[in-house]
């Protein structure tokens, strides 16, 4: 009777809502283009602050941002401020969860593992640490970026849990690790509104699009929440494993 | 010394009441006689400065003689019973509390009384309101402060709305100009009229607002009730004025069916002054607790002020503004001598007490005059007020109104002679015998508000030509008044010679009560009981359920109080329904329930 | 169709934050429907016949047919505030498991 | 000198992550940052502010007028107050304040929908792991169920729109949203409602209100009743007066779900026995009616409202919170007398409460005033009607829970301070300080009113709206 009335609740929800969108943009079919003076042009054609040449893969130099991944380029640079509350949003998860997992006991006893799983995650393990960087550090020429890198260090962390029952990681460090790269961040921040009068103003030079050292501070950036995302997404795991009770 | 610095001194004795308060509380109380009669003598002097304006703050203020009138009523109420004060102290929780909130409350009166706009008039009051509440909790009942605040706040918001109304129709706050511009909408006109006078109708007790006055007064400290009932209470009577002089509420209603020259708005309310009296003294006949008994004489004598102040006439509003003098003496001096037998006795209650006219024949006096005046026998004010009341009415030949006012006469004779007899008469109680007359202190306001009574009595015409003058303020014509005598249409009145009869009465009187003395001193309970033990003596009392047969006709009468209760039962039900609704343990799901709902609805909405 | 897709993810959400009263379920069913939000913007940033929006060797020209960045930023910061609040979630679930030894909110006893 | 409004946010979230490096100097960052920050509120630099060096409308900006000023302040001033009156509590929280408070800052200040959302998420993140203090993980796991709901919805809401005007900037959306037709402007409005009605707790989001707020301590309870609740209403206030102001059918709709918010509060607190239960009512209440004047478009009245709100509960909730932790027990039957010895708090939440019913010499009366000259400026008497009854009522819960507190008695007998509950002290002398601080500004205000209102709209009104309704202070003869 409960899911019944669950079940009828959600579909009469979801037809309210079917209705609304079909009188917003319609429930089938895309756009055919961006619109033409939205924000999203603007960022794709790098001309926020006043129109500029063409921009060319490999070629332009000094752009307002100089990252290939137009992406990334909103992320960490036109948008880096919704960046920076996201990332306080994991820390303060990670927080929250360190504070409310440090009150309760100890966990459950984990079984052991075989050894072949322990060797095989030990060897995954700096493999996985090493992707995970690359793909902090390209994030502004490939997919990726600091979010994806960081999480790929926290499920290297996270397969050496669950591989090896005697592991644990330096949760304490994690945290100085975690406060440093977020304090750094700010830092950038506050660096450029002395620098340049703007908070996360791209302060460095931007260098040639397509270059491994180009667009300014957004390599920076990533490396910086690719290290805080990693750190905090494994004190999250730690947290979540119990292994350092609060004594 | 102008009005402000009058208003601001009187905060200012306040605070140093309360400071003195927390170091001698006794002290303090004195403060409190000090600044109330410090207030009083100014605001007399204030005669003079008759048609002056002054500002304060966001305040704005008009000395007029109508407020002048009112706040020397006012003040004669709270300086009096300040004597009252430093007796009382050791029985008060919040000793300095208690005189800070007395003088500003006093303080606060007089911004009502002379307030030039209508937030001047609200702001006040409602520091009024909450300063009084906060007193009357010290007394012997929470709950009747919490039924004195929340009747007030009824009618208080109700004339914040109507306040507001008019200035939103109007566009101004000033009390001569905010209601001149409704007669051109009728229909808020007839609501305004009806909100804005709640907050008075609230205030003097006027049915169905008339819940509060038996509880608060009856259990405010015992030096609160006095003001209460013969200051506080006439705050509303002032706003009952405004309503049909400020308000134009004639000339607005003038065009609508009308009963007798009155428009129905009117008579309506008037009607309703009249149910207070009827209900008034029905009620005033079952107490067995002399406060209560006295507070519900108030709401009679509330309705009496409330129909000659509305029928805004030559003679009856001139009766109603001579029963607020009147009934806050009378009304004062009558709390003040329970008070002191209180005082003495530590009890209100009638059965417990009786023959206390050998222990203290001055307050018997005091006592004796106030309800001689209240139940309007000559020669005291309140004949004189009534008399006034009752020609307005017979002009106007409102039948039902007078009626049921002489029914009020009458059963006020039935009332306030119980706890004189019951109090005062009768065989003193043993453990009474000890008990002494009051110190002179005490006795002092009570003799003033007695010789007060007297003179409205004798000499009306002194507190008339003020009333004429009022009168002539509000364009209305004034009584006929000659060198002593008061003329109507269908008589005259001399009072100083119904005076002289009276008193030749009560000489003769007294001098057969001396001659032909023939009483033999018993003790209460020497009664016949056939050897049986008296667990309860009360009951021997002979006061006790004095009435009983009259009482019987209309015990099954349907109480008020009942219907507030079962509002507030009604709320609480409804906040259980809201709570488990919208605040309870499945919140999810009366998101989406609500969320769903709305959603349909503007889609609906949207599409069709 | 991808957005009728996404509107289904979030009623099954829905669904399943309303039949029941299992901690660890609600959670589930919270993260169904933040997944069919996240697809949705996605499908409302797309464009017919867009490319990622990477400039490339293959690709080293902006020419209007990419897809808009960003819905797929926004995407990425809601996905990470999803992660916040789950992480956040679950610790709750576990104390609520440890305080009352249930993950079923309807055996945790009174209200407020 | 005049600083950049960003420093507002960076200042204390740098704070935070610091704090978790410092383990042990966290009593003093948290002391350092709240204070620097409610010192600095004040020299903050008006004007629009781009971040990251990039032109309008494409960065996110930050938006410091007289209205978000006023947010500002009111979150900033009254942190301190809430981690003054309560710092002994603080200690664990310390990182959590910290960034909960540039998540207030970012939410007020912010000029960028999306921007707005991810620091509603940081607000509501730092309010769950606060409301984990109250021992009731299913209350916060309630909370966090229902911010998650209200989080998606309003992003699906958001990004209907961003699809409609491709751009997330308020301003331009606004001129932009005002183009497309209502029926298409329904939906995505009554989502973003939904999302914002969690933290501002209107009536269908509320449900976590019982639960967290009736579990709250002197510092919970104030932050999430007075600083929580003051900057979503702000936001409310934000979106709905100057970015999606809703067409009539919405408008109508959200009217009256305020009102009804409001009315149910006010019944709520009715039937409330317990005292942080009839004050999260009542806050309910106020957020209500606060919300139903800003979906009127009569922001300054409501913005009066807020204030008058968070100063009021900011008393009673650190007021309420230690009568918990002292006596055990937060029934206010069970507190009778709980004043007699605690003049200084027990005359502040007097105040407070004079306050919040809207009586004269307080500040609440001139909120109160504005509220209804609004209205009947307008020649709307329902809504009148409906908030003067709900004064009633309010009243009326309040003078019973005052009653109790002040005069301890047997019903018959005159109050003896002998049938108190105790003699234990309600404040620490910080807190102490602090209330009477308050206090002092209510009573202060309630003298000049009209001062305060220059002080709160200095260009005669707010977003777009007129300023105050009434002047008190009228020069001769009225004041038309």
């Amino acid at each position: 009777m409960k899911k019944i009335f669950a079940g009828l609740l959600a579909v009469a929800f979801g037809i309210v809502l079917l209705i609304g969108i079909s009188l917003n943009t319609g429930l089938f079919g895309y756009n055919d283009s961006l619109p033409e003076d939205g924000a999203a042009s603007h960022y794709i054609s790098k001309d926020v602050n006043g129109k500029t040449d063409e921009v060319v893969f490999g070629e332009t130099t000094g752009a307002e941002t100089g990252s290939a991944n137009m992406v990334t380029s909103v992320i960490a640079n036109y948008r880096s401020f919704d960046t920076l509350g996201e990332v306080t949003v994991l820390f303060l998860a990670a927080l929250g969860v360190s504070l409310l997992a440090g009150t309760m006991d100890k966990g459950r006893k984990r079984s052991g593992s075989g050894f072949i799983l322990r060797t095989s995650a030990r060897i995954l393990f700096p493999l996985m640490l090493v992707t995970g960087i690359y793909i902090f550090t390209h994030g502004h020429l490939t997919p990726g970026g600091g979010f994806p890198g960081g999480s790929m260090i926290a499920s290297s962390f996270l397969l050496l849990y669950l591989a090896d029952e005697s592991f644990r990681a330096n949760v304490k460090g994690f945290k100085v690790a975690e406060g440093l790269a977020g304090t750094l961040y700010v830092a950038i921040g506050i660096v450029g509104l002395l620098a340049a009068g703007y908070f996360l103003v791209n302060f460095l030079p931007t260098g040639t699009v397509g270059n491994l050292l180009s667009a300014g501070i957004i390599p920076v950036v990533y490396v910086i929440i690719g290290l805080k995302v990693g750190s905090e997404i494994t004190g999250i795991v730690a947290d979540m494993f119990n292994e350092e009770v609060k004594a | 010394m102008n009005l402000n610095l009058v208003i601001i001194v009187s905060v200012a004795f306040a605070i140093a009441a309360y400071l003195v308060s927390k170091v001698n509380d006794k002290a303090g109380a004195f403060m409190t006689v000090a600044g109330s009669m410090f207030a009083l003598v100014t605001v007399f002097l204030l005669r003079n400065s008759i048609g002056s304006e002054i500002s304060f703050l966001y305040f704005n203020f008009n000395l007029t003689v109508t407020g002048w009138y009112f706040s020397l009523v006012m003040l004669t109420a709270y300086s009096m019973t300040a004597f009252f004060n430093p007796f009382w102290m050791k029985k008060l929780i919040y000793p300095a509390g208690y005189n800070f909130l007395y003088l500003l409350s006093m303080a606060g009166t007089l911004g009502v009384f002379f307030a030039k706009d209508f937030i001047t008039l609200f702001v006040f009051w409602e520091t009024v309101v909450w300063s009084s509440a906060f007193i009357i909790q010290m007394g012997k009942s929470r709950q009747a402060a919490y039924v004195y605040y929340v009747i007030s706040a009824i009618g208080s918001m109700a004339t914040l709305f109507a306040i507001m109304f008019a200035y939103g129709t109007t566009g101004t706050f000033v009390i001569n100009e905010a209601f001149k511009g409704l007669a051109g909408y009728p229909g808020r006109a007839i609501v305004i009229f009806i909100t804005f006078i709640a907050a008075g109708m609230a205030k003097i007790g006027i049915f169905p607002f008339h819940v509060w006055l038996p509880s608060a007064h009856g259990s405010a400290p015992h030096t609160f009730s006095p003001v209460l009932s013969g200051g506080l209470v006439k705050m509303g009577a002032f706003v009952a004025l405004l309503s049909v002089t400020a308000f134009p509420a004639y000339e607005i209603f003038k065009d609508m069916a009308s009963f007798r020259g009155i428009p129905l708005p009117i008579y309506f309310m008037m009607a309703l002054g009249a149910i207070s009296i009827v209900a008034g003294t029905l009620m005033a006949i079952k107490q067995e607790d002399a406060k209560k008994l006295l507070a519900y004489s108030s709401v009679a004598n509330g309705g009496y002020i409330l129909i000659g102040l509305l029928m805004l006439d030559q003679v009856g509003f001139a009766g109603g503004m001579m029963h607020i003098v009147n009934h806050a003496v009378a009304s004062a001096a009558a709390f003040l001598s329970i008070a002191a037998v209180a005082y003495r006795t530590g009890t209100t209650k009638m059965s417990e007490m009786g023959g206390m006219i050998h222990r203290m024949p001055v307050t018997y006096l005091v006592y004796l005059i106030a309800i001689i005046s209240m139940a309007g026998i000559p020669p005291m004010g309140g004949f004189v007020s009534k008399w006034l009341i009752f020609q307005g009415l017979a002009d106007k030949g409102l039948i039902f109104l007078a009626t049921t006012a002489f029914f009020g006469s009458i059963g006020s004779f039935l009332y306030v002679f119980r706890p004189l007899s019951a109090v005062f008469l009768g065989q003193t109680f043993t453990r009474d015998l000890e008990k002494k007359e009051v110190g002179f202190f005490m006795m002092f306001p009570m003799l003033i508000l007695t010789l007060l009574s007297l003179l409205t009595g004798v000499f009306p015409n002194i507190f008339l030509r003020v009333v004429v003058e009022i009168q002539s303020a509000f364009g209305m014509l004034p009584v006929t008044l000659a060198e002593n005598t008061i003329v109507t249409s269908n008589g005259f009145l001399d009072a100083f010679r119904v005076f002289i009869v009276f008193g030749f009465g009560f000489a003769i009187a007294f001098v057969l009560f001396v001659i032909r003395r023939k009483s033999r001193k018993v003790e209460l309970m020497d009664t016949f009981t056939s050897a049986e033990f008296i667990h309860t003596r009360e009951l021997l009392h002979y006061s006790h359920s004095f009435y009983a047969p009259f009482e019987r006709l209309y015990e099954k009468a349907p109480d008020t109080m009942k219907l507030y209760h079962k509002a507030a039962v009604k709320i609480n039900e409804l906040g259980n329904m809201a709570e488990s609704a919208f605040f309870g343990i499945r919140p999810a799901r009366t998101v989406l329930l609500v969320m769903g709902m709305v959603l349909i609805v503007i889609i609906a909405g949207g599409v069709l | 169709m991808i957005k009728f897709a996404s509107l289904l993810l979030i009623i099954i959400g829905l669904y399943g934050i309303l039949s029941t009263r299992n901690v660890i379920k609600i959670l589930v069913g919270i993260n169904v429907m933040e997944i069919g939000i996240n697809v949705f913007i996605i499908a409302m940033g797309f464009v017919n016949d867009g490319a990622a929006p990477i400039l490339s060797v293959d690709n080293p020209v902006n020419v209007l047919k990419f897809v808009d960045p960003v819905a797929q930023a926004l995407v990425l910061t809601s996905i990470v505030i999803g992660l916040g609040i789950t992480a956040l979630g679950l610790v709750f679930a576990r104390k609520i498991h440890k305080k009352y030894g249930t993950y079923d909110l309807s055996e945790t006893g009174g209200e407020s | 000198m005049m600083i950049n409004p960003v420093l507002l946010i960076a200042i204390p979230l740098g704070l935070a992550f610091i704090a978790v490096v410092f383990k042990k100097l966290q009593g003093w960052i948290l002391a350092i940052g709240v204070a620097a920050n409610a010192f600095l509120v004040f020299f903050v630099e008006k004007g629009e502010t781009a971040i990251g060096g990039f032109k309008l409308p494409f960065a996110i900006s930050l938006v410091l007028d007289d209205f978000s000023f006023i947010g500002v302040i009111l979150v900033n001033v009254l942190t301190l107050a809430a981690v003054a009156v309560a710092f002994r509590k603080t200690e664990k929280y310390v990182p959590v304040i910290l960034a909960g408070l540039a998540g207030l800052n970012g939410m007020v200040l912010t000029g960028d929908m999306f921007n707005l959302f991810v620091f509603m998420e940081i607000t509501a993140i730092s309010a769950y792991i606060l409301s984990s203090e109250g021992r009731k993980p299913e209350q916060s796991f309630n909370y966090l169920v229902i911010g998650s709901i209200g989080s998606v919805l309003y992003l699906l809401g958001l990004i209907l729109i961003y699809g409609q005007t491709g751009t997330l900037n308020m301003s331009l959306m606004a001129e932009k949203s005002a183009l497309i037709g209502q029926a298409a402007m329904v939906l995505p409005l009554v989502l973003i409602f939904a999302g914002i009605a969690v933290e501002a707790k209107l009536l269908p989001m509320s449900g976590w209100v019982r639960g967290v707020l009736g579990n709250s301590n002197a510092l919970t309870g104030v932050m999430f009743a007075s600083v929580y609740s003051s900057a979503a209403l702000m936001v409310f206030g934000r979106v709905f007066s100057q970015v999606l102001i809703p067409g009539t059918t919405a408008g109508v709709i959200i009217i009256v779900i305020a009102l009804l918010t409001f009315a149910a509060g006010q019944v709520s607190a009715f039937r409330s026995k317990s005292l942080r239960q009839v004050l999260l009512y009542s806050s309910i209440a106020q957020s209500g009616l606060a919300a139903a004047l800003f979906a009127t478009g009569f922001v300054f009245p409501a913005v009066l409202v807020i204030i008058n709100n968070a100063a009021g509960k900011m008393i009673m909730f650190s007021t309420a919170g230690n009568l918990e932790e002292k006596y055990g027990t937060d029934d206010y039957v069970g507190l009778g007398g709980a004043f007699v010895r605690n003049m200084p708090a027990g005359v502040a939440f007097t105040i407070a409460a004079l306050s919040l019913t809207g009586l004269p010499l307080v500040f609440g009366f001139y909120a109160k005033l504005n509220v209804l000259a609004a209205y009947l400026n307008q020649g709307t008497f329902f809504v009148p009607a409906v908030v003067l009854a709900g004064t009633i009522i309010e009243g009326a819960y309040f003078i019973r829970i005052l009653i109790k507190l002040w005069a301890p008695g047997k019903e018959g007998e005159w109050a003896d301070a002998d049938q108190s509950v105790g003699e234990k002290k309600i404040f620490n002398p910080a807190g102490t300080v602090v209330v009477i601080l308050v206090t002092l500004l209510i009573i202060l205000s309630g003298f000049l009113p009209d001062s305060v209102g220059k002080l709160v709209a200095p260009g005669g009104g707010l977003l777009g709206d007129e300023g105050p309704s009434i002047s008190l202070t009228m020069e001769k003869g009225g004041d038309q």
